[in-house]
């Protein structure tokens, strides 16, 4: 029996040499999948993690034998965080390189900056991280959330159990709480909020002192009606955001605060034990209790060589964004970026958390919606989520601008084709 | 009138380097088969095109700092501001192409809810006013701000900080929506320039031999400044500033005409790199991005003009391959490049070649330079001025 | 059926066997079975079950629900409490008791079922013997208004000796009052009374929101009192203004004073200074990691153990660069720049391939954290420690400067090196501690910055921008001129920004500088009088 | 003093400057006639340096009057630009030329002609500015090191060059501090005749310690002292002065 | 005491000194003379340690010296009145005169009496900052701050230049209580040559780097040199 096992251990040692050695010789013959995730400058905080996702998923794939009877391979470029980088390293993947797909970008600022280079080029991107919303594209696949899977699913849950009335609106002033904040702003007044119940704040990027804007939030809090903040303050601010939180002792049970671009990497870097109640809104929490998330969990985090290593929402997408590429390629059994974006929309893949998420027509995918509590270990406490999946939209029905917008794909071939007038190309 | 006094030796080579890769370059990426071992391929010629924007950047830079010894931290706002006119003039051409289709308001007006243009777009849909402001706005803004400055004597390091608290406040301004430059998205997605697409090879070519023209052009103009004698009284300000005073030079107007010429060709330059990279947001703004700058024209060699321009070509290909190749270690290369070319070649790249190249006829004779001259530019001890 | 519903029955016999008597303790029992219901009303409501069924184990249940320390199993809705040290007790009886493990589930808390634990915790400890307890308790009444609570209220200030928690209760009376629309007038005249002496914004938002129902009296006696309260608080905004523009400047202090040492006294334009601090801040969370790990019981004087350690780290790779780089560029400052930019691009990226790119938490001491009220100021520990720190390391500085034999040879040498020399002074051993001095400041910098800010590798380019600033307007080798540089820029900043909003605020002030300095082309504090040119 | 009735070409009126309440003029009056060559010693700290920079507009007063050309130009709201183009040419204590120039570019920058910007950068050398260049490379004896860069000059030779930078300036009033500091003899010898026939056709004014020197120019002495006029005359006069002697000349 | 033999020094490609050799003896004044530009200043920097030696040897107190760190030297004896005084400007009086502790051991760190006796005027100035002392001032505690390092070698380059006539007497009168003392060996460098007769005990004359003349000082007294100098 230890015989036999012994035997069977090396037999399977030889033949892994031997699909080594064979990988090796066929090298030419990878499929390359291209990588660009900012590894220095300021977005490295967020963006190496999705690297090392990409790095995982592909080795996962590669040990399940890769693609099409070939190896995949990744390559990975650093475009530092600066936005025209992006574009000459999307260049550079896809006319060098001659990648089947890329993953990445993180800023709409960065994707804004590639996406003439994807349509030019003709090639795919998988875009992982929650975004504005207003827009879609041939050659982009949305598998983060678009503001109707994030913010207004936030917003009815404080509205409703915990009786919100006032509302400020913080966030980093750039175009995604910008948009966020107009849109939520409609929505809240829809539902008769009054103006002089919602505040807006802007800071700028990196802002690192809160005191005023902490005291404000807690003057405007104090006058009686229930307050809670929602937070689009993005990347680096957080942590001294929520540093101030918890000195100027803002308890969630007082003004709860929900970010959408506070996850569990994010928390990683503060201690927790002041801002626990506080929420977050994500399509995805590391404490969610399934099989598949778990198992997701262990081999990442064996991957990471690091027992503690966290996942988070924008990991899950590129999974999700991953594995439809994958069943997508299979599909039409070649990586022609033309075929594989006609064979996306429709494509199914299981997420972390227990649901099949679909690519739906206007490259958008669906997706839960959970509300998270921060528990004083760093993790969430889911508390609320939605029946079934959401839709992603891409264009917001808040919004006068994109209302009669919709992106469809399959039939129309349009990114914004105008329901009013019957045309693509816009309002 | 091109003399061989005007360019001296190494210009006569920097320059016909540079027209020849104006015509060759585009040729080749053009007409030659794309297996030919000499034909560039068609993702090199933005990215070449972007290294002669920033080496006619560097040279800007060093227009100012090596003959008139101002160390700008802050170039890279006019360099933005030239790019930003640009960027307006092709977020006009776009027209109804936009999502949104609004055939007059770029889209991020159209999703924050803009109605109207505002006052200070208007006219960028003509080329010519648009090419008029790629000079006048940086021009106006270095005009304005060196006005003040030179006139109110700050010099040294005061001044290279308040360049980059001007850089910093102008980062900042263009970062908020409110102000209708589109935030942090920039401008972006362009189409067309003067009714060709940005996109299609042959405007890309047009637009690299512009880029190297405009390279030589300002080549040309800068070394006409510094052979003239407006370029030896400037030396002259550099060296011993109260000196040149006392001779009877309004030192101020000099350092003023000097600063505005030099924003005006890193506008210029700003102008020519936005269609290339097909993007201008306030990270162009970044105090970061100004010092790189001034590094390049230091590991090219300060006040050397054709190895600023060589600085500005050499570090930025060097940033594109390491990125590539080394994408975890690219810092640590170039990191360790400043500080090598620092120690090592302290004139820079062209400095001190050019300096081994006469070095084997004429011994130097720079020991008192060494110690005072190129120190003098930028006094940072703040040494005060001896008052009796 | 019958079988299974059997406790039940049994139970509900028992309920009328015990009969009245018993009515609290039943009513006690039914609230504990609906925590198990694993819904956030059930569990509210049977928060407020319990509170108000005067149970001896009332209190102690609602403060295991806060702690999560209330399990149920869901088999039998069996509720325990699980002590601290990990001994379980029936909820019912107060018995110790075990149960498998397995079987438990904690309570789930959101916010709602916190608030009314709180409210609940407010009721139950109004009688607590700790007069702290009693003031968060009244405090917690306060907020809840709930009339409930009244009677308990007024029997407590009936019992209360304590004038500080006295004051408390009547607030809490005066909350209760106002708010309940059947309350005497003169109730809420004298609750208006109170609540204008405690003068703060709670009270101001309970006295706008007096009911249109009140007496026309009472409302005009509140509109009073809430106008009186907000001309306080005017007052009280700008002081608080000016508190945060100390606190802000005191980080830009700290931020800049190394800088005030490396580019001011020896003329470095160290573009490095940034990535300084930000080994001081790592040199803390190694600290933190270490103690965390083995010696829990230290945390609190982890910030004190750092300093030194931060101070020792950065200064000691600032003496390596000044040995291998920096001394070969004296005398060449443009230098320096280029160096010292290419050397904080490698420590940038040398500690996020160490540390990895994301936020390293460093967790804040207890006797750091939390708030302070100051007639109504409200103004954080950590601000507070971070003033006196940079304050104290402002005094150090100075004191080492102007009254050590190292701090007069740095002085001589980086007014004339040479001369130094001749002196017999060892000016590369002077350049390399002047060096390592800065360096090391800014490490002890970065400990004091790990407390308000990220830990990441791009933890100083947040700072160098700003510390410059600070150096150049207060005037190039002055530290006093630093100090007044970061106090005045703090300052301003903090005024700025209610008026212009965070962004403009900004943009203004460096505006307002680069205009400062055509006034004063050397700074702030420019050197001036008679001198020979060293 | 009688100046209202002879027009002089510098005067000084009552001047003071004070830095951080340090008086480092102290109510000076001072006149120089057209032509005139007029000495001034006095020890150290005296306010020598001071007066040239309130003279040539380095230093604004903090009170007083000083005027050019018998009161035409009020130099006290004039820059140092404005001040050189008047015609008053400064010579400083250590010599200032432009190291990183040629000899000749060092004269060709000082020359006579438009200061301002734009003519300058258009600027093409005339024959007669040639030919001025060349006899002011004569005169300073620096012919044979027309090409060579200043900084290679020797001290003496740096002194002799900034000279004759003032020369091609064509001033009205040169003032010159310390022109025989770290020269020989012969040299101070040789400078003493320069600036002798210098004087000849504008007023010079020389600051000076070298009590040789001074005898050798043979003019008219001011002795500063504490921002003031001490004694004024002949040198024998102000030499034999009990407060000269006191306090700078040592007995 | 101090020997300097045969020592040659560059500048870059030009030659400042060609086979110099002076010496120097506790208890005299060695003068060495010579016009602007001869190479006087480049001895001193030589003997001090500002410029290296291309060749010879510089030995003082029988140690070689030669290869050592200006502060090295210091530490050794040797105290330096520059050209220029190159008095610290920020630093008061008081603290100049500290800078000369450096060398000293703990318990001998404080000014010797001697300084203030013979420049009493520092004693009045001590908080004044050495840049605002006059130049006759700054030159005293230039002198005051090389005494305060107790040197065996006292190396004085010009301390005459730019000095109005009242404080050269002081200087002269001070160089010559300190020649009296005999413990010292003085080294002065001078083109103003009355003052360096009245000193001078010996003398070397130099001339485009070389040592022309050399003596007693009889041979000072006579007509020569300063002839030689003029020229």
């Amino acid at each position: 029996m230890t015989i036999t096992r012994r035997g069977a251990v090396g037999a399977l040692a030889g033949a892994a040499m031997l699909v080594g050695s064979a990988g090796a010789a066929f090298a030419q013959d990878t499929i390359k999948v291209g990588v660009l995730h900012s590894l220095s400058g300021t977005m490295a905080i967020s963006e190496t993690t999705l690297k090392d996702t990409m790095l995982f998923l592909i080795e996962e794939q590669n040990k399940k034998g890769g693609l099409l009877g070939r190896k995949l391979e990744a390559v990975v470029v650093d475009p530092a965080s600066n936005w025209p980088l992006f574009a000459e390293k999307a260049r550079e993947l896809i006319s060098q390189h001659k990648v089947a797909a890329v993953f990445g970008c993180w800023t709409s600022v960065s994707r804004k900056s590639v996406l003439p280079v994807f349509k030019e080029l003709n090639n795919i991107l998988f875009y992982p991280v929650q975004y504005e919303g207003e827009e879609s594209e041939r050659n982009v696949f949305y598998t983060g959330a678009a503001p109707n899977q994030q913010a207004i699913p936030a917003v009815d849950y404080l509205a409703k159990e915990e009786k919100v009335q006032r509302w400020v609106l913080a966030g980093t002033d750039y175009v995604y709480p910008r948009t966020t904040n107009k849109i939520l702003e409609a929505y809240l007044k829809s539902k008769g909020v009054k103006d002089e119940d919602i505040l807006i704040n802007y800071t700028p990027f990196g802002h690192a002192d809160w005191q005023t804007i902490v005291a404000d939030i807690k003057k405007f809090g104090s006058a009686g009606k229930k307050t809670a903040v929602v937070s689009t303050i993005n990347g680096d601010a957080n942590v001294p955001f929520y540093k101030e939180l918890g000195n100027q002792g803002i308890k969630a049970t007082d003004i709860p605060v929900v970010a959408f671009s506070v996850g569990e990497e994010e928390l990683a870097g503060i201690d927790t034990k002041p801002l626990v109640g506080h929420l977050a809104a994500w399509n995805y929490f590391q404490s969610i209790d399934t099989p598949a998330n778990k198992e997701f969990i262990a081999k990442w985090q064996a991957f990471k060589k690091n027992p503690k290593a966290v996942t988070n929402d924008p990991m899950e997408a590129h999974v999700i964004g991953f594995n439809m590429w994958v069943k997508a390629v299979e599909k039409v059994k070649s990586t022609d970026p033309d075929k594989v974006i006609d064979a996306l929309p429709g494509t199914e893949a299981p997420n972390l958390t227990g649901g099949v998420s679909k690519m739906l027509a206007n490259h958008h995918i669906t997706k839960p919606v959970f509300i998270g509590e921060i528990k004083d270990n760093g993790q969430f406490d889911v508390v609320w989520k939605t029946e079934g999946l959401v839709p992603g939209d891409a264009w917001s029905k808040e919004l006068d601008g994109s209302k009669d917008l919709v992106a469809d794909w399959v039939e129309k071939k349009c990114g914004n084709f105008n329901t009013k007038t019957g045309k693509c190309g816009g309002a | 009138m091109i003399s061989a006094r005007l360019l001296g030796r190494t210009g006569t080579i920097f320059l016909a380097i540079v027209l020849a890769v104006a015509v060759l370059v585009p040729m080749s990426n053009l007409l030659l088969p794309v297996g030919s071992p000499l034909h560039v391929p068609d993702y090199m010629m933005p990215l070449l095109g972007k290294y002669l924007c920033y080496a006619l950047l560097a040279l800007s830079v060093d227009l100012v700092w090596g003959y008139a010894g101002i160390l700008s931290l802050g170039h890279g706002a006019f360099f933005a501001l030239g790019g930003y006119a640009m960027g307006m003039y092709l977020m006009r051409q776009i027209g109804t192409r936009g999502v949104y289709a609004n055939p007059v308001l770029p889209d991020f007006m159209v999703f924050l809810n803009w109605k109207e243009l505002p006052w200070y777009w208007w006219g960028f849909d003509h080329f010519p006013f648009a090419a008029l402001m790629v000079l006048a706005a940086p021009g106006l803004l270095a005009f304005v701000f060196g006005w003040f400055a030179f006139r109110s004597r700050v010099t040294g390091v005061y001044l290279s900080i308040i360049t980059q608290a001007m850089t910093f406040a102008l980062l900042l301004a263009f970062f908020r929506n409110d102000m209708g430059f589109g935030g942090n998205n920039g401008l972006t997605d362009f189409k067309d320039i003067l009714g060709f697409p940005v996109q299609a090879q042959g405007t890309r070519a047009a637009l690299f031999a512009l880029s190297a023209l405009a390279l030589a052009g300002g080549f040309l103009l800068c070394r006409f400044i510094v052979t003239s004698k407006l370029g030896k009284v400037l030396v002259a300000i550099r060296d011993a500033e109260s000196r040149t005073r006392f001779i009877g030079y309004r030192v101020e107007n000099y350092k003023l005409f000097v600063w505005t010429v030099s924003a005006m060709l890193a506008g210029l330059a700003g102008a020519l790199y936005v269609p290339q990279v097909g993007i201008i947001n306030p990270s162009e703004f970044a105090p970061a991005n100004s010092i790189e700058t001034v590094i390049w024209v230091a590991v090219g060699g300060r006040g050397t003009l054709a190895g600023a321009a060589l600085g500005g070509v050499v570090v930025n290909a060097g940033k594109t391959w390491f990125t590539g190749m080394l994408p975890e270690l690219w810092l640590f290369a170039l990191g360790a490049l400043f500080v090598l070319v620092t120690l090592f070649l302290p004139k820079g790249i062209l400095g001190t070649f050019t300096e081994w190249w006469t070095g084997r006829r004429r011994p130097a004779v720079a020991e008192i330079e060494d110690e005072d001259g190129v120190a003098r530019a930028i006094d940072s001890r703040g040494a005060p001025v001896p008052a009796e | 059926m019958v079988l299974r519903n059997f406790p039940a029955i049994a139970f509900a016999l028992c309920l009328i066997v015990l009969g009245a008597g018993s009515a609290r303790a039943d009513a006690y029992t039914d609230a504990l079975a609906r925590f198990a219901a694993d819904s956030y009303s059930e569990t509210e409501a049977a928060i407020e079950g319990v509170a108000a069924s005067g149970h001896p184990l009332a209190a102690e249940v609602v403060s295991a629900l806060q702690a999560g320390r209330l399990l149920v199993r869901a088999a039998d809705r069996a509720v325990f409490i699980r002590d601290p040290a990990g001994g379980l007790k029936d909820a019912r009886t107060g018995e110790a008791t075990t149960a498998n493990a397995a079987d438990l589930k904690a309570v789930r808390l959101n916010n709602r079922v916190r608030r009314a634990a709180d409210a609940a915790m407010g009721q139950l400890t109004l009688r607590a013997p700790d007069p702290r307890r009693r003031i968060e308790a009244a405090a917690a009444v306060f907020k809840s208004r709930d009339a409930g609570a009244l009677a308990a209220i007024e029997s407590a200030i009936a019992a209360e000796q304590d004038p500080g928690v006295l004051r408390a209760f009547r607030e809490a009376r005066a909350s209760i009052a106002l708010a309940k629309p059947d309350a005497s007038a003169a109730d809420q005249v004298a609750a208006v009374e109170v609540l204008r002496a405690k003068g703060d914004r709670d009270a101001l938002a309970l006295l706008r929101q007096i009911p249109p129902s009140a007496p026309d009296e009472v409302r005009g006696l509140a509109q009073l009192a809430a106008s009186s309260i907000e001309s306080r608080l005017a007052l009280l905004q700008r002081a608080q203004d000016v508190a945060y523009g100390v606190s802000l400047g005191s980080v830009l202090l700290l931020a800049a004073i190394g800088l005030a040492i490396t580019f001011g006294v020896m003329g470095v334009i160290n573009m490095a200074h940034g990535e300084m601090v930000m080994l001081g801040a790592y040199t803390t969370f190694m600290v933190q990691e270490v103690i965390r790990t083995r010696f829990p019981e230290l945390f609190g004087a982890s910030l004190f153990i750092a300093l030194p350690l931060a101070f020792l780290v950065a200064g000691a790779v600032g003496v390596l660069i000044e040995h291998s780089v920096i001394r070969f560029l004296y005398g060449r400052p443009l230098e320096t720049l280029l160096a010292t930019w290419g050397i904080s691009l490698i420590l940038q990226q040398a500690v996020r391939s160490i540390f990895g790119a994301q936020n390293r938490e460093v967790g804040t001491p207890a006797w750091m954290s939390g708030s302070v009220d100051l007639w109504g100021l409200t103004l954080t520990w950590n601000r507070i420690v971070i003033v006196l720190f940079a304050t104290a390391v402002f005094v150090a500085l100075l004191v080492a400067l102007k009254h050590t034999s190292l701090g007069l040879q740095i002085r001589a040498v980086t007014q004339n090196r040479r001369m130094a020399g001749a002196m017999g002074i060892r000016t590369d051993w002077v350049d390399a501690m002047t060096f390592g001095l800065g360096s090391g400041v800014a490490g002890i910098a970065g400990v004091a910055l790990s407390q308000i800010d990220n830990v990441s590798p791009n933890l100083g380019q947040g700072y160098i921008i700003d510390s410059f600033l600070v150096v150049v307007f207060g005037g190039v080798g002055n530290l006093w001129g630093t100090l007044v540089g970061a106090m005045s820029i703090g300052i301003a900043n903090k005024l700025l920004e209610p008026v212009a909003g965070a962004v403009l605020g900004k943009i203004l002030l460096l505006v307002a500088v680069i205009l400062f300095i055509q006034k004063r082309p050397r700074g702030l504090f420019a050197l001036k009088g008679r001198f020979v040119e060293a | 003093m009688q100046t209202t009735t002879t027009p002089s070409l510098l005067y000084l009126d009552a001047v003071s400057v004070v830095f951080d309440g340090f008086r480092a003029l102290n109510n000076l009056s001072l006149a120089i006639d057209q032509h005139e060559m007029r000495a001034i010693i006095g020890p150290n700290g005296a306010g020598k340096t001071t007066m040239m920079d309130v003279i040539t507009g380095k230093t604004r007063p903090t009170s007083g009057q000083a005027s050019f050309e018998g009161g035409k130009y009020d130099l006290t709201k004039l820059d140092e630009a404005s001040i050189a183009q008047l015609g008053i040419g400064r010579k400083f204590q250590t010599p200032t030329v432009f190291e990183m120039h040629t000899v000749e570019d060092n004269l060709r920058l000082a020359l006579k002609a438009d200061r301002r910007a734009v003519p300058t950068l258009f600027w093409r050398e005339s024959r007669a500015e040639r030919e001025r260049v060349d006899s002011l490379l004569e005169r300073i004896r620096l012919k044979d090191h027309r090409a060579r860069k200043a900084a290679e000059l020797s001290h003496g030779q740096k002194q002799w060059l900034e000279i004759g930078m003032l020369l091609a300036q064509e001033p009205k009033l040169l003032l010159v501090d310390e022109p025989a500091a770290g020269m020989t003899d012969q040299e101070t010898a040789d400078t003493a005749d320069l600036l002798r026939e210098i004087a000849r056709t504008r007023a010079v004014v020389v600051v000076e310690h070298d009590m040789v020197f001074v005898r050798d120019l043979g003019v008219k002495v001011t002795c500063l002292h504490e921002g003031s006029v001490l004694a004024e005359g002949p040198l024998d006069q102000v030499s034999a002065n009990e407060r000269v002697i006191e306090v700078y000349l040592g007995r | 005491m101090l020997n300097v033999e045969n020592v040659t020094l560059f500048y870059g490609a030009a030659q400042a000194l060609r086979g110099v050799s002076i010496e120097a003896k506790p208890g005299e004044v060695t003068c060495v003379l010579g016009r602007n530009g001869v190479g006087k200043s480049s001895l001193m920097r030589a003997i001090v340690g500002h410029r290296p030696i291309a060749s010879g040897a510089i030995t003082f107190g029988g140690r070689d010296i030669a290869r050592m760190k200006p502060y090295e030297r210091a530490r050794s004896g040797i105290a330096y009145v520059p050209q220029g005084r190159e008095i610290f400007p920020l630093l008061t009086v008081r603290e100049n005169l500290e800078t000369g502790f450096a060398p000293l051991k703990r318990s001998e760190r404080r000014v010797p009496d001697e300084v203030f006796d013979i420049f009493p005027v520092l004693k009045s100035m001590l908080n004044r900052r050495g840049g605002d002392l006059s130049g006759g001032q700054q030159q005293q505690l230039a002198i005051g701050r090389a005494l305060t390092t107790r040197p065996k070698l006292l190396v004085l380059d010009e301390p005459t230049e730019g000095i109005q006539p009242s404080i050269i007497k002081d200087i002269g009168r001070a160089i010559s209580f300190l020649r009296q003392r005999g413990d010292m060996a003085i080294l002065l460098v001078e083109q103003y040559f009355d003052f360096a007769r009245e000193l001078a005990d010996s003398f070397v004359l130099m001339e485009r780097g070389e040592i022309v003349a050399s003596g007693g000082r009889a041979e000072l007294q006579g007509d020569d040199v300063r002839r030689r100098m003029a020229i």
